[in-house]
């Protein structure tokens, strides 16, 4: 064997090498036979891994870690090869899924499937007042998971008084101890229903603006940030209850689960409020991804469904991370089976199903688009925010 | 260090040394700390747990990870190694060196967030006109050779290692005579053997070296791999969507803390490994010339 | 097995260039079986890179090699019947000796019993059994270079080079290495091909020595006739103790011409070389034949064998002293005395003469 | 020196005194070493000359569509993007000040007064850092400089300041802190490198010339060494002004880089303005190790390898 064979055999093994890669590639996630659902932490409840949400729908799931960025979901079903990737995923109702399914990135549900459908919430039916954040051309499209209605959080043990209004978040007396999401959906419609209700600028409807509303929007949050106003913006759970249990920032609007993890990081008094002006609710839903429709996992699909939509589902996530449910029965279940949660717990899970109700009930709420009309606006003034 | 340098100045020079690479190595020792914490990042109280460390191997999506991380350390090093030793024979025997160096050491230049979305945007271009070829040409072999997947971050990760291995392999080549591989050439071996017989034998430290950093690289990679993967998830991609979700779980912790003590082992031994060689091989020589002298 | 008639090595008008630098220009050598025969040269004046393309690790751009008959031009070093010995760093540093010595039949596929018995006899006849399991660090110079041998005559090749093998050994090391190299040649009755810019160590080893220098064969033949009877003038400006004059050709009769040098009339023999009237030329004599005339100093007429200067200085060298003398022109001269003068010398500055045999002095025309 | 690409051509035998074409496999061997080349060139140096050309193409809803136009250039140069892509400049030189200043003196001492044999063992210390992660190395300065962090803690304790500083995280200082501490290695790494071109016996001559450590840096070792300390700088500038990871975690109001500027416009969906990003970053690279090789050959970086 002399030199030439040496070279000739290397590069074989290299073209080997290749060969077997993307064999490996595509045998190693062949191999995983159950339900590939692309979806954040939230979307789980019980064990810290997903067992128990697969004991509950019977069916094995593997996860693909999920980030919260709107436009980054749409690039990968869309123009990436999320269809090949993942069978089902989820995202914000009201905007996403029509922008997917005009895509044809997901697929029409049949609901017959979901025997829990029959305990949905009521706005969620046909005429409802959330019924188009699940349908797109009046097709049903997603299953509502979870909902709330973003608010303030703020540290009462420090500031000693509770706060009600959007204005205490960008008042001088927190200069520099104030915080928003870094996401343009939450962020421009928290401060456009602000700039509404407090008549600060003449905004129609805070979540689908026109170009000229979120300039106004953004050059408001320009305007602070170049005072220093904001300490930062968080970015995912862990981050921004950092920040409040850290006491680094004193307010910031942010999703109840990170109020409730920042409390419990320390025992702080930190609060949720309940703002006068509104808040911007949203919903989190799970979508059937054409790829997983044509791989036949969509019997899985619905099994699972129907688990998100089951009070089991709905007792567990309000105790655990205090997002509303989206089925009527939970208290009734609570009851049926007292041993699930200790006194306590029960008397937090109603304390909390009462202050969300007192929020839903505030006129100005709107619901956060992640795909409002002109999303380029929304990104460009955005950028602009990011680099103020 | 001769004998009249003041030996305070040299000693506090040492303890500046060494106090640099604690502040350094902070965040590693950190990270050790809190993967040994119950209630986790950033609590105040501590408590001693080594729960974690048992949920590493039991936490499907990190041991999933785990697994196509070490499936792309191998890969890339299997291919960034032989190519980082051909490029090195070349660039010995290479009278313009210019052009060769540029070109290799150039990916150690580009930040990894650039090199990522140039990348990025090329390889999706080039598989965009496959496709388009495929349709051209009506079949459709290669419409998803240049998708983003395994192959796509296996290139960007040959790109990003193989300046460091060229340049440590060519160290321990520095030491190297020619005139030997000559000598074995006139014994009558061919090009291969005299290579294999006498030249890798001691560039083999090299090798191994380069290959040990290889891994370590492609193991603690985020930014290029998360832009170039595919649809699975590598080790520091899980432990970013972690943080930027719900927040790194115990595990992560542990797990990271596992790799990094490893890590930090491998290169320990290797620096103990040399030290006790060199000070066997000193003795052995001062043993032998001891007695021509007396 | 190669026709005895042939040479073991033909090299014909072979040239290499490296860009535009002539490292070897026309070369035209044959070097006969069995031949210790020797490259001897300054450095840089290209003798290694002829043994290189000898060996094969050059590829020549003009001309062609052949050994023993055959053109080896595209055979790559290990195809060629030659091994080659190197000046240092050519010892696997990872190998034990005999590890060292035996590779080459190690790679030729002989079975292990073969190679111990074969290497052991070659150790054996460089002197170096006790040290089978030393690495080569744990070697002095000299045992370094004897593994070399070692390791090349253990295969029985044809043909040996010798990439100056005893440039990095002391003096003395190096006058008992040539005797052995010598006896180890006419031993094992191989051709050796030794490249060295030492002279002595030529002189030594050598059947035939061949001049080399800036690309060039200037001179080839064996050591008496280099020393006494140099062909061309750099070959007596490079081997031993040359005076070299250089002057105008004042007139020619019969076998013998009048040379002008530095005022005085020097009558040479022709040695049969076209020479014409007014034509500068070159002589050489070497210094030992040159005499001090201490006895009839500067007022005796003329001979045409010598030539008058003002003394300089005398180095004493303990076996020889040397006597420097300027002459008119400027050029200086060296009378090289074996015995030690006893009597008194005269002082610098003095006129002295310079007297020497007609046979001794040589004419060069390039 | 043998041309190890010619004599490991020759691979095999042929009939004797015959001078035919070299076969196949002869010419394929040289290819075999310049394969690493043409992998670079085809995956590495096309795709980032590739950034130029795609950087004016038309931006679509989703992806691009060939064209001509500067609008990215524009949306680059005439928008808050440039100030701060000269301000991370800024911030990027203060950074390689600040580590040439802490690691340099480090590769000149263990060059200096160590055993040749220990000196790779030393500096191979500082390569222990990177056995975590980038970004975990990153995250985790965030509980060490925020507000109860670790260094205001001990600051208060110990009682040196009475109010904990805010400016160590979420602003700029934050940011250059990350730098510093992400690129400190390397200019030991090519200040150990550098320091190859300085004789050992320079120290000596020095000292016996009476010339003390100041000047012998400015006038004996800083010119020795320039190339690779020039190299180490343009390491790090070049990745503080890239690594989108820093300002991203650690930086506040206006705290953002090439690279937070382009992975922002790749999760925008505006590929052409993240090609123009990285095509103004190359330009810059380019000029800059130009403008390197000019002033010192860099070439003469690996001279002591070869």
């Amino acid at each position: 064997m002399n030199q030439t064979e040496f070279n000739r055999r290397q590069i074989m093994a290299l073209l080997g090498s290749v060969a077997a890669m993307s064999g490996a590639g595509t045998m190693a996630s062949a191999q995983q036979t159950g339900l590939k659902l692309w979806a954040p932490g939230i979307a789980k409840v019980g064990a810290q891994d997903w067992s128990d949400m697969e004991a509950q729908s019977g069916i094995s799931i593997n996860t693909i870690a999920k980030s919260a960025r709107a436009d980054e979901s749409i690039q990968k079903m869309v123009v990436g090869d999320g269809n090949a990737l993942y069978d089902a995923m989820t995202d914000n109702g009201g905007g996403m899924e029509d922008a997917l399914a005009s895509q044809g990135a997901i697929v029409e549900l049949d609901i017959s499937k979901i025997p829990n459908w029959s305990n949905i919430l009521p706005s969620y039916n046909e005429g409802g007042l959330s019924a188009d954040t699940i349908r797109h051309e009046g097709k049903i499209v997603a299953v509502p998971y979870i909902s709330n209605a973003d608010s303030l959080a703020f540290n009462h043990g420090v500031i000693g008084e509770e706060l009600t209004s959007w204005e205490a978040l960008f008042d001088s007396q927190f200069r520099g101890r104030a915080a928003m999401q870094n996401d343009f959906g939450p962020t421009l419609t928290n401060t456009a229903i602000y700039l509404k209700q407090s008549g600060k600028g003449s905004i129609d409807n805070p979540s689908d603006m026109t170009e000229d509303e979120v300039r106004q929007t953004c050059e408001f949050l320009i305007g602070l940030k170049k005072k220093g106003h904001f300490r930062t913006f968080w970015d995912g759970v862990q981050n921004g209850a950092g920040l409040l249990s850290s006491e680094e920032v004193l307010v910031s609007s942010c999703w109840e689960v990170i109020q409730i993890f920042a409390a419990r990081k320390n025992g702080q008094d930190i609060r949720y409020g309940t703002m006068k002006e509104g808040h911007q609710s949203w919903n989190n839903v799970v979508m059937l991804t054409r790829g997983g429709m044509e791989r036949g996992m969509d019997a899985a699909f619905y099994q699972l469904a129907n688990v998100y939509l089951s009070p089991w589902f709905g007792a567990q996530t309000l105790a655990g991370l205090g997002f509303t449910p989206q089925m009527g029965g939970v208290q009734e279940y609570v009851d049926a089976n007292p041993d699930m949660f200790d006194a306590d717990t029960k008397q937090i899970m109603s304390k909390r199903l009462e202050r969300k109700q007192a929020r839903r009930a505030v006129a100005g709420n709107s619901w956060q688009n992640v795909f409002p009309t002109n999303i380029r606006a929304y990104q460009d003034w955005w950028a602009r925010v990011q680099a103020a | 260090m001769n004998d009249y340098e003041n030996i305070l100045l040299h000693r506090l020079k040492w303890t500046y040394l060494l106090l640099v690479v604690l502040t350094l190595m902070t965040p590693v020792i950190y990270v050790m700390y809190i993967s040994f914490n119950a209630n986790g990042f950033g609590a105040n109280e501590y408590a001693f747990t080594l729960e974690f460390y048992g949920l590493i191997f039991s936490d499907e999506l990190l041991i999933g990870a785990l697994r196509w991380t070490l499936m792309l350390a191998v890969v890339v090093t299997l291919i960034a190694i032989p190519m980082a030793l051909l490029a090195a024979k070349y660039y010995k025997a290479a009278d313009n060196k210019l052009f060769p160096v540029f070109l290799l050491l150039a990916p150690l230049f580009v930040p990894p967030d650039i090199l990522g979305s140039a990348l990025l945007v090329f390889f999706k271009n080039l598989n965009l006109t496959f496709v388009w070829l495929g349709d051209q040409l009506g079949m459709s072999l290669f419409d998803s050779w240049f998708r983003l997947s395994f192959l796509t971050a296996t290139i960007g990760l040959i790109i990003y290692t193989i300046p460091y291995s060229f340049v440590v392999i060519l160290i321990t080549m520095g030491r190297y005579h020619p005139e030997q591989t000559e000598a074995a050439r006139a014994c009558g071996a061919n090009g291969w053997r005299a290579f294999w017989d006498i030249e890798f034998p001691q560039i083999r430290a090299g090798v191994f070296s380069a290959c040990a950093f290889t891994v370590i690289l492609v193991f603690n990679e985020y930014t290029r791999t998360s832009l170039l993967k595919g649809g699975f998830d590598t080790f520091t991609t899980v432990l970013i969507s972690q943080m930027l979700n719900t927040g790194m779980s115990g595990q992560s912790y542990a797990m990271s803390a596992l790799v990094s003590f490893v890590a930090i082992a491998a290169i320990g031994s290797i620096i103990i490994f040399t030290m006790l060689r060199a000070e066997t091989l000193s003795r052995v020589a001062r043993a032998k010339a001891e007695p021509v002298m007396s | 097995m190669p026709d005895q008639k042939a040479p073991a090595v033909d090299v014909r008008n072979l040239s290499k260039h490296y860009g535009d630098f002539v490292a070897l220009h026309d070369v035209n050598v044959t070097i006969a079986a069995g031949e210790y025969f020797v490259l001897l040269g300054p450095s840089g004046g290209g003798k290694t890179t002829l043994l290189r393309t000898i060996g094969g690790f050059h590829k020549p751009t003009k001309g062609e090699i052949l050994l023993n008959g055959r053109s080896v031009g595209h055979l790559p070093p290990d195809k060629r019947p030659t091994t080659m010995v190197f000046q240092a760093y050519a010892l696997f540093p990872h190998m034990t000796v005999t590890q060292n010595v035996g590779y080459g039949l190690k790679v030729a596929g002989l079975p292990k019993d073969k190679v111990s018995e074969k290497v052991d006899y070659a150790l054996e006849q460089v002197g170096l059994s006790q040290f089978t399991h030393r690495k080569p660090h744990e070697l002095s110079g000299g045992q370094q270079q004897r593994v070399q041998l070692a390791r090349a005559i253990v295969l029985d090749r044809d043909i040996l080079l010798l990439d100056e093998p005893l440039a990095a050994l002391d003096a003395q090391l190096r006058k008992d290495m040539c005797l052995e190299l010598k006896h180890l040649q006419e031993k094992v009755g191989i051709t050796f091909v030794h490249v060295t810019h030492n002279q002595e160590e030529a002189m030594t080893v050598a059947d035939r020595i061949a001049l080399i220098a800036n690309g060039n064969l200037v001179e080839c033949g064996n050591a008496r006739d280099i020393y006494r009877a140099p062909e061309k003038a750099f070959t007596a400006s490079f081997v031993g103790e040359n005076n070299m004059l250089s002057g105008k050709v004042s007139a020619v009769n019969g076998t013998s011409v009048i040379v002008d040098v530095a005022g005085s009339k020097l009558t040479v023999d022709k040695r049969g070389l076209a020479v014409n009237e007014g034509q500068e030329v070159k002589l050489s004599i070497r210094s030992e034949c040159v005499a001090l005339d201490l006895v009839n100093g500067t007022h005796a007429p003329s001979d045409g064998i010598s030539i008058t200067g003002s003394f300089d200085e005398s180095v004493y060298l303990g076996l020889t002293t040397s006597h420097l003398v300027r002459l008119p022109d400027g050029t200086e001269m060296v009378s090289r005395v074996i015995a030690d003068v006893d009597d008194s010398l005269p002082e610098a500055g003095a006129p002295i003469r310079l007297t020497w045999k007609s046979s001794d002095i040589r004419l060069h025309v390039d | 020196m043998s041309n190890p690409l010619t004599d490991m051509a020759d691979g095999d035998t042929f009939p004797v005194g015959l001078q035919k074409k070299a076969p196949l496999r002869e010419r394929l061997v040289p290819w075999a070493f310049r394969a690493p080349l043409v992998f670079m060139l085809l995956f590495f140096a096309f795709p980032m000359a590739m950034t130029v050309v795609f950087s004016v193409f038309e931006r679509t809803m989703f992806w691009m569509e060939p064209g001509f136009t500067l609008f990215s250039y524009e949306n680059f140069f005439f928008s808050a993007r440039l100030v701060n892509f000269l301000n991370s400049m800024k911030y990027s030189v203060i950074s390689v000040v600040i580590c040439f200043a802490f690691g340099f003196p480090i590769a000149v001492f263990v060059r200096k007064s160590i055993p040749q044999i220990a000196q790779h063992r030393v500096v191979l210390l500082f390569i222990l850092p990177f056995m975590v992660s980038e970004i975990i190395r990153v995250f985790a300065l965030r509980p060490v400089l925020q507000r109860n962090g670790l260094i205001n803690t001990t600051l208060l304790d110990l009682g040196i300041i009475d109010e904990p500083i805010t400016a160590l995280l979420y602003t700029h200082t934050g940011v250059v802190i990350g730098e510093v501490l992400s690129f400190l290695p390397f200019i030991v790494f090519s200040g150990f490198l550098a320091m190859e071109a300085v004789p050992k016996f320079i120290f000596e001559v020095c000292d016996d010339l009476g010339v003390g450590p100041w000047r012998r840096f400015k006038d004996v070792i800083l010119p020795l060494a320039a190339p690779g300390i020039f190299a180490g700088s343009v390491f790090i500038f070049v990745n503080g002004l890239g690594v989108a990871l820093l300002p991203n975690i650690l930086g506040g109001a206006g705290a953002v880089n090439a690279g937070l500027i382009a992975t922002q416009a790749i999760t925008a969906l505006d590929f052409p303005l993240a090609m123009a990003v990285s095509a103004i970053m190359m330009t810059t690279l380019m000029t800059l190790l130009w403008v390197g090789h000019r002033l010192f050959d860099l070439t003469k970086i690996l001279t002591p390898l070869s």
